[in-house]
């Protein structure tokens, strides 16, 4: 089997909550991937559970053929495995360009001496990290918040600025929890696009987690559907919007908002 | 009934953020709100429930009345009495509180009727009845937003104030909250609702408010706001004139070039 | 940066903290002011209830020697330059440092450790001080003018005294740390080798709750004996509860153990049938020259041994400004020639007429009188004499070679 | 076996001391999630209140009117010092409320003035006796009297309309407030009730003993108690306060000499307790975990 | 590199070099300079008392900078500082101390040796606690810090070969340099004027070495940690490491500082090493402004000075008494002082004196148009 991760009959409970229960997936390698399910399904939980905060009880997790349970966030992280949160997990102290950097940290090698000292290594390096940085400030269109510390910028923004701290990671694979949550039709439109860039352009592979229906169904290439920590279909957008179980368990009568 | 007139409010003495505001919220209606991010939505509720002070803002000028009645200078003890209740944006739920407890919390300004809305509650919210002795903290997103629509009604409001229910809810469940604003309404509470998803709003609200950097620039019936061009373009994302066709989120334009180096 | 030296008009040479105008509160504005420092506990530290009647005691004793004429055509002012320590060795230097550049000497530095943070300095400086503590170390010190028994003289007089009167055969010192607590401990310990007692220590910490272990200790060993070296307040709980619980040999309690008013607590009966307490010199109301004219010079106050404490630390002090009054020298050095040129000090009767030999050296010098107090509901302080000034074989026999505390 | 049975009578005596100072301290977390450095002054506050008032009115009355009177100063403070910091960080709150300490610590030690001071409770250091065993009446009393507010306070939160809205500031003041809750009163309450406390606890602990200006140190135990027991928990305060009591005087009884930790040990076996049960519970015994996910 | 900014357009830059420089604005260079220039021509301007008084502050500085790293930057709030500055204290005093003394020496002298001594020996007591902030959050590290300072005190009082015991302390550290006794008046200088500006000197490496690494990869992961601990991990940080490093340097600025601090004085006891002793530090950070590394110092500043300060204040207020007996009287309004002015100043300025400082920059920048 091929595909750059591997969910296999993961189970994670929380003192009597089933949050994932037997839930199996592949994610190809160019593929943007789609999970979607009523509130409390446990879509966040398999994130947590990819990015190492939470460790489930069964299964087994292959990324990019390495087994990611048991190890610790910044491991993964260092696999190269990126994500954005549900609700927005950025320094608000920090400015823009200190979020994304912190974002390249693990690419950044040098020690706290070398920090201490400064010359030579420490600023070398710092110096190729802000190049890059620079690099997403301008994919994301950014400019303009640089210096800004991201608690005060606009939440559309904030979104993009996570976005944008996961890019810098420059991930294998690509997390996105509810990246469009809470935002108009404007800045969601906007996301869409930047995703869409950074699958043509990063080539990227994604797991979207979203309940816009209307931005998995047009940018996912497949969907799964999970409830009660169950999966209920996977299959191509079209499959999963017609699936009677679907619609009972998620969807509801109105198809697409 | 609920007005706003001509409302100014500034954030840390300089920051105008509403540029004299009127709306006006019949009793036993629904009325929806829309407006961009930061267009100051949530300013405008704060000013309706007294809670401006603790985000060190103020009303300048304007006035907010309750059945003619100012109501702006009040406590927001003394409006939950009043009857206004709030629906916080983004849940504000006590986390490290039971289910329970967030709900008896929510009848605090009205305890002796408390064991009878509890009940309501439980009806009403299956799924809260179901954890009410856990930590609120460990439901999921919806689950707590269910748990602060809840918490709102148990102190029996006569204008409910939605900020953006529908947020990060799955499909299914904004329709939920949508009959439930209905059935809200449907036992003679008004219902304010803020909202960025219009379409939901719209399909409830009676009469709908559209707001700009902090001026109402829409005021219409809904059923004018659905045909209104902009409204469709903006809010909706249909094609102006195309029938009920969605417009793709792969079509959206780009207005900038991109740069190709970066690949 | 130190004051330059500079001769007066009677020829008298002078440096620092000797001033040719008056001072600020003087009796005779035609003569100048010599200004010491007082640096106390003044505040929050635990010797508080006892270092502002010193320091009170010390104002009133200069007020009296300026009304009566100063020493020579100077007066001395101890108010200017009064610095809170908190009982704390940093605080104290800093204090010290502050106040140096503009005081002849220290007409009072309050407590060992504290004293011995600015120790060096003052070596360095030829500034003497006038300690409010009675360890031993200071008999060793050319620029500390101690007063009475040291603790660990007061210790051995205290067994002497016991042996006397009830003959113990096993004693157990329980007391703070520090040079303080291990000075009386080491006094206890050398006197009941010498008597032939069995010795035991036991460091405690001061504090309501911290004297459990301190309790358990007694109620252990059985010590025919304790000595404690603590404050009031700890004294009381260990006599008291150690009573309740059961133990049955007596207390001493070596200076500044006492305060009358634990006769109103709850361990007063235990006080009154098993406690004794040790004391340098005779209490406030006791009949000498020197405790008259305390009472007279602070009327209406309500009696308590530190003002007798700070009132008799002065003694010296003012005999060492008129002895260098006479030799014409009253710079710091000059001050520091006649106090180690001084052999005797008139005590106005607190003391013995053989006490103030500074000049005698450690082991000479030293002072060896103790009294005995018992509480007593009907006097003043709280005491009545037992056992009047007296030097026991003991402390007779003893030679200050060095440091008491040493030896523990 | 006598003195192992008398040991831990004692400790439980000690524990409830511990355990009724350390009340004060949750009950102000649990409002205001600040850590209130201001308690041992209060505390202080409160003995020599009653000492004042016992000679005029006895013991019985002097106990709750300064109980009364301190809760009034501790209101006194929030109002002045702890109110304008309302929504700042819980750090930078506990630093003012060490200003407050420092501050009313020396007007109180002013009050003690030179002589050590009494608070003429009605037990002193009476015992009673049960077979073999001797146990000390103000013990007794402090266990009861600990048992006895416990019981209150957590009925009072748990069960109360007022509770739950403290309990509910302590976790969002501006939701609370949107709720109805006035989070002023309700800060107010906690620290008049800390205040309270604090002189209860206060005049516990120097029952049978003296008051001086170093009595205050004894309320430093309350915080490896309520660590212990976990911050936010009653319940812990009180077993915290117990177990400490109890593991002290039996470090006292029976190993109070370690050869490599020194004399008097007992002082620090609180923290050492501590430490070792935080290492395996990182948020005390009974302490409520924070909901942490992303 | 000579690509400095044109003339005449200060916040043009062209690199990203420019960017990262520590003083990126002339602005901020001339300050500096000129700060410095004062500090080091103050022991000409000054008295010898307040020069040590001043020595003391900048080596709290130092110190509050440590604890500036661990709790301001990445939030893990420790009161157990007074314990490493213990630690450093006693290294250090036992290396240079006299073999044949009181208590252990081993007649290392030179400062050259004891300091970084005292700086690893307690950088890695801070690495031996680390594990607990990895466990622990918030106030549970605080309080479990506080024991540390209980437990390290006992331990202080106890060990009399070392330190000399409770109430009897011991001589601190030699100042020697090369063969040299640094601290002695002589015909160049007085003792405190040569002090002070050996403190100065040394605060200025350690503040830079300190601003180095707060603008660092270790300095962004210190503020990730503080400020949302679960995502730093998630985006790569390795929490117990950074945690673990945040405490080691800040010991290491502790124990450095505890190894100078007291041979100011020249002696101390282990009675120092108290609660209160954290309490104040912890109140310098803060009242400088937490998160930076010139807010620490001058909070430092600040709180060494107070005392003082309240004291002349005396002069000030001539209706409180100077009688100790007296009720109020001014040592009483000298504490309640030192009490009341730490609450007013975080009250009324909550970014700390760094706040102060932007406020009264932002209105110079804007002068003469102020506003
Ligand atoms: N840390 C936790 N402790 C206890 N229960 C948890 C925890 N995290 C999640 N849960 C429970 O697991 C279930 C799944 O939660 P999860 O956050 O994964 O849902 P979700 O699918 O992301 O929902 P939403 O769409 O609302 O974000 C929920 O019932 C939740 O209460
Ligand atoms: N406490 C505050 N202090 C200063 N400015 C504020 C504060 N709260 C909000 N603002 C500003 O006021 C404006 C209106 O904010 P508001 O939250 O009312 O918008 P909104 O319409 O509710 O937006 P959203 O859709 O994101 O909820 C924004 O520009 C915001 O930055
Ligand atoms: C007189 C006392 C205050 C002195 C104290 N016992 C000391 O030696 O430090
Ligand atoms: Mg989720
Ligand atoms: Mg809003």
């Amino acid at each position: 089997m091929t595909g750059i991760l591997h969910f296999d009959d993961v189970r994670l409970s929380f003192a009597g909550v089933q949050a994932i229960d037997g839930v199996s997936f592949t994610v190809g390698a160019d593929e943007l991937f789609a999970v979607i399910g009523p509130n409390g399904a446990g879509k966040t939980s398999i994130f947590n559970v990819l990015s190492g905060v939470y460790r489930p009880q069964s299964g087994r997790v292959v990324f990019d053929g390495v087994d990611l349970l048991g190890r610790r966030p910044h491991e993964i992280a260092a696999l190269g495995l990126a994500r954005t949160f549900q609700n927005v997990e950025l320094f608000a102290n920090l400015t823009v360009l200190e979020n994304l950097l912190l974002g390249r940290h693990h690419h950044l090698r040098y020690g706290p001496l070398a920090a201490v000292w400064w010359r030579g290594r420490a600023r070398r390096e710092e110096l190729a990290a802000r190049a890059a940085v620079e690099r997403i400030v301008d994919f994301l269109e950014l400019e303009q918040w640089r210096r800004m510390p991201v608690g005060l910028l606009p939440y559309g923004v904030q979104k993009r600025v996570e976005l944008g701290r996961a890019l810098a990671m420059e991930p294998k694979l690509l997390l996105l929890d509810e990246p469009v949550g809470g935002m108009n039709l404007e800045e969601t439109e906007d996301m869409a696009r930047y995703i869409l860039d950074v699958r043509e352009e990063l080539r990227i592979p994604m797991v979207l987690v979203e309940h816009d229906m209307g931005l998995v169904m047009d940018l996912a290439d497949r969907v799964m559907v999970v409830d009660f920590g169950q999966p209920v279909a996977t299959g191509t957008p079209a499959q999963v919007q017609t699936h009677p179980d679907v619609l009972r368990a998620y969807l509801g009568e109105v198809t697409t908002a | 009934m609920l007005q706003v007139r001509n409302l100014e409010v500034v954030y840390d003495d300089v920051m105008l953020v509403l540029r004299g505001l009127s709306i006006t919220v019949a009793p036993g209606a629904i009325v929806a709100l829309l407006g961009a991010n930061g267009a100051g939505k949530t300013t405008l509720l704060r000013a309706l429930t007294g809670l401006l002070d603790i985000h060190h803002g103020a009303v300048v000028r304007g006035e907010v009345t309750l059945d003619g009645e100012p109501v702006h200078r009040l406590r927001p003890a003394a409006i939950v009495r009043r009857g206004i209740s709030q629906v916080m944006e983004g849940r504000r739920i006590f986390g490290e509180l039971t289910v329970e407890e967030n709900l008896r919390l929510g009848g605090h300004t009205d305890p002796r009727r408390v064991p009878a809305r509890l009940d309501e509650v439980w009806d009403m919210f299956p799924v809260l009845a179901q954890r009410r002795r856990r930590p609120a903290g460990y439901l999921s997103g919806g689950e707590q937003q269910m748990l602060a629509m809840g918490r709102a009604l148990m102190a029996g409001p006569r204008y409910l104030l939605l900020d953006e229910p529908s947020l990060g809810l799955a499909p299914r469940l904004v329709e939920q909250i949508r009959e439930l604003i209905v059935r809200i309404n449907a036992t003679g509470t008004a219902v304010l609702l803020v909202e960025q998803n219009a379409t939901m709003a719209l399909s409830v609200a009676a009469h709908g408010y559209v707001l700009e950097t902090g001026r109402v620039v829409l005021d219409k019936p809904a059923e004018q706001l659905l045909a209104d061009d902009d409204v469709r373009e903006f809010y909706l994302g249909l094609h102006a004139g195309d029938g009920h066709a969605r417009r793709s989120f792969r079509d959206v334009k780009h207005y900038r070039r991109r740069k190709r180096w970066l690949s | 940066r130190g004051g330059d030296t500079t001769t007066d008009d009677s020829g008298i040479k002078t440096d620092v903290g000797v001033t040719s105008e008056p001072c600020p509160e003087a009796v005779d504005t035609n003569k100048g002011c010599i200004y010491l420092g007082i640096i106390s506990d003044l505040t929050e530290g635990p010797f508080r209830a006892l270092a502002v009647p010193i320091t009170d005691a010390q104002k009133a004793f200069w007020k009296r020697v300026n009304a009566a004429g100063g020493i020579g055509d100077y007066e001395v002012d101890v108010t200017r330059h009064v610095r809170d320590n908190k009982y704390n060795p940093q605080t104290h230097n800093q204090a010290y440092q502050e106040i140096k550049p503009n005081v002849l000497a220290l007409a009072q530095s309050l407590g060992s450790p504290t004293t011995g943070a600015i120790l060096a300095d003052m070596k360095a400086n030829n500034v003497i001080a006038a300690p409010a503590a009675w360890t031993s170390g200071y008999a060793f010190e050319d620029v500390i003018v101690e007063s009475g028994a040291n603790y660990c003289v007061e210790s051995m007089n205290a067994l002497d005294y016991a042996r006397e009167a009830y003959n113990p055969k096993s004693v157990m010192a329980v007391h703070l740390a520090g040079d303080y607590g291990d000075d009386a401990a080491a006094g206890v310990k050398l006197a009941a080798q010498s008597l032939g007692m069995t010795f035991s220590a036991v460091k405690t910490d001061s504090g309501a709750d911290k004297q459990a272990g301190a309790i358990q200790a007694v109620l252990a060993g059985k010590p025919d004996l304790v000595v404690l070296t603590m404050g009031p307040a700890d004294a009381a709980t260990i006599v008291g509860q150690a009573v309740a619980r059961g133990y049955a040999g007596r207390f001493i309690g070596t200076s500044p153990t006492w305060n009358p008013a634990l006769l109103q607590s709850p361990a007063a009966p235990a006080l009154l049938a098993r406690y004794e307490q040790s004391a340098p010199w005779h209490t406030w109301s006791s009949d000498t020259p020197g405790h008259r004219a305390l009472r007279e010079a602070l009327p209406g106050v309500t009696p308590n041994d530190g003002y007798t404490a700070g009132w008799v630390w002065s003694y010296p002090m003012k005999a060492a400004l008129t002895k260098a009054v006479a030799d014409g020298d009253l710079t710091r050095a000059g001050l520091l020639t006649a106090v180690t040129s001084l052999t005797s000090v008139d005590y106005e009767g607190m003391l013995p007429a053989t006490a103030g030999n500074y000049a005698a050296g450690p082991n000479d010098g030293a002072v060896r009188v103790t009294a005995i107090y018992k509480p007593d509901q009907a006097s003043p302080t709280g005491v009545t004499l037992v056992r009047d000034l007296f030097t026991g074989p003991t402390a007779q026999a003893y030679t200050l070679d060095r440091p008491c505390y040493e030896k523990l | 076996m006598t003195q192992l049975v008398e040991a831990l009578l004692r400790g439980l005596g000690t524990g409830s001391v511990y355990a009724l100072l350390a009340l004060g301290f949750v009950i102000i977390y649990k409002a205001t999630r600040v850590i209130s450095f201001a308690q041992p002054a209060f505390m202080l506050a409160g003995v020599v209140a009653v000492t004042y008032l016992t000679p005029a009115v006895g013991f019985w009355a002097a106990l709750p009117l300064a109980a009364v009177g301190t809760g009034l100063l501790a209101l006194g403070v929030e109002r002045t010092a702890v109110r304008p910091m309302v929504g700042r960080p819980a750090f930078v709150v506990a630093i003012i409320t060490l200003g407050v300490d420092v501050a009313v610590r020396v007007v109180v030690n002013a009050f003690i003035g030179l002589d050590v001071r009494h608070v003429g409770d009605p037990w002193g250091l009476r015992t009673l006796v049960v077979g073999p065993v001797e146990v000390q009446q103000r013990h007794l009393a402090a266990v009861v009297a600990a048992g006895l507010l416990v019981a209150a306070l957590f009925a009072f939160f748990r069960f109360t309309r007022t509770g739950l809205a403290m309990r509910a500031a302590a976790l969002d003041q501006e939701a609370a407030l949107a709720h109805g809750v006035s989070v002023g009163a309700v800060f107010a309450l906690s620290w008049a009730l800390a205040g309270g406390l604090a002189a209860v606890a206060g005049t516990f602990a120097a029952a049978g003993g003296s008051v001086d200006g170093a009595l205050w140190l004894i309320a430093l135990t309350a915080l490896p108690v309520i660590i212990l027991g976990g911050l936010d928990s009653l319940p812990g305060a009180v077993v915290g306060g117990l177990a400490v009591g109890v593991l002290q005087e039996l470090t006292a009884t029976y190993a109070n000499d370690v050869a490599w930790l020194g004399g008097n040990v007992s002082v620090i076996t609180p923290y050492v307790l501590m430490l070792i049960v935080l290492l395996v519970r990182p948020y005390g015994l009974f302490g409520t975990r924070e909901v942490e996910r992303v | 590199m000579t690509n400095s900014p044109p003339r005449g357009r200060p916040l043009l830059r062209t690199s990203y070099a420019q960017d990262l420089a520590l003083l990126d604005t002339p602005a901020k260079r001339w300050w500096t300079v000129a700060l410095l220039v004062l500090a080091f021509a103050l022991p000409l301007l000054l008295t010898d008392d307040l020069l040590q008084l001043l020595a003391v502050g900048c080596v709290a500085a130092i110190g509050a900078i440590g604890l500036g790293l661990v709790t301001g930057y990445a939030g893990q709030v420790s009161l157990g500082h007074a314990f490493f500055l213990g630690i450093g204290a006693y290294t250090a005093a036992a290396l240079s101390g006299d073999p044949d003394g009181r208590v252990i020496g081993f007649g290392v002298t030179d400062i050259a040796l004891w300091l970084p001594a005292a700086g690893l020996v307690a950088g890695l007591a801070g690495v031996l606690v680390a594990p607990l902030a990895t466990r622990l959050r918030g106030l549970y590290l605080a309080v479990v810090t506080l024991g540390l300072v209980f437990i390290g005190q006992h331990v202080f009082n106890e060990w009399s070969a070392l330190t000399g015991g409770a109430g009897v302390g011991r001589e601190a550290a030699t100042l020697e340099f090369l063969g040299r006794p640094i601290a002695v008046t002589d015909g160049v200088a007085t003792r405190d004027q040569k002090l002070f500006w050996l403190m100065l000197v040394l605060l200025v490496v350690f503040a830079v070495a300190a601003r180095n690494l707060a603008r660092s990869r270790v300095g962004r992961a210190f503020t990730a940690i503080r400020d949302r601990d679960i995502a730093a991990g998630v985006i790569g940080v390795n929490l117990a490491r950074y945690k673990t490093v945040a405490f080691a340097v800040s010991s290491f600025y502790a124990g450095c500082a505890g190894a100078l601090l007291y041979t100011i004085t020249g002696f101390f006891d282990p009675g120092s090493f108290s609660l209160l002793l954290s309490v104040q530090y912890i109140a310098m950070v803060l009242i400088g402004g937490a998160g930076t590394i010139s807010g620490a110092i001058a909070g430092a500043f600040f709180i060494t000075l107070l005392p003082r300060l309240t004291r002349e204040l005396q002069a000030w207020v001539p209706f409180i008494s100077t009688q100790p007996n007296e009720v109020p009287n001014v040592f009483q309004v000298e504490t309640i002082l030192y009490g009341v002015l730490i609450i007013v100043f975080l009250i009324f300025e909550p970014r700390g004196l760094f706040g102060l400082w932007v406020r009264a920059r932002a209105y110079w920048k804007a002068w003469p148009f102020s506003y």
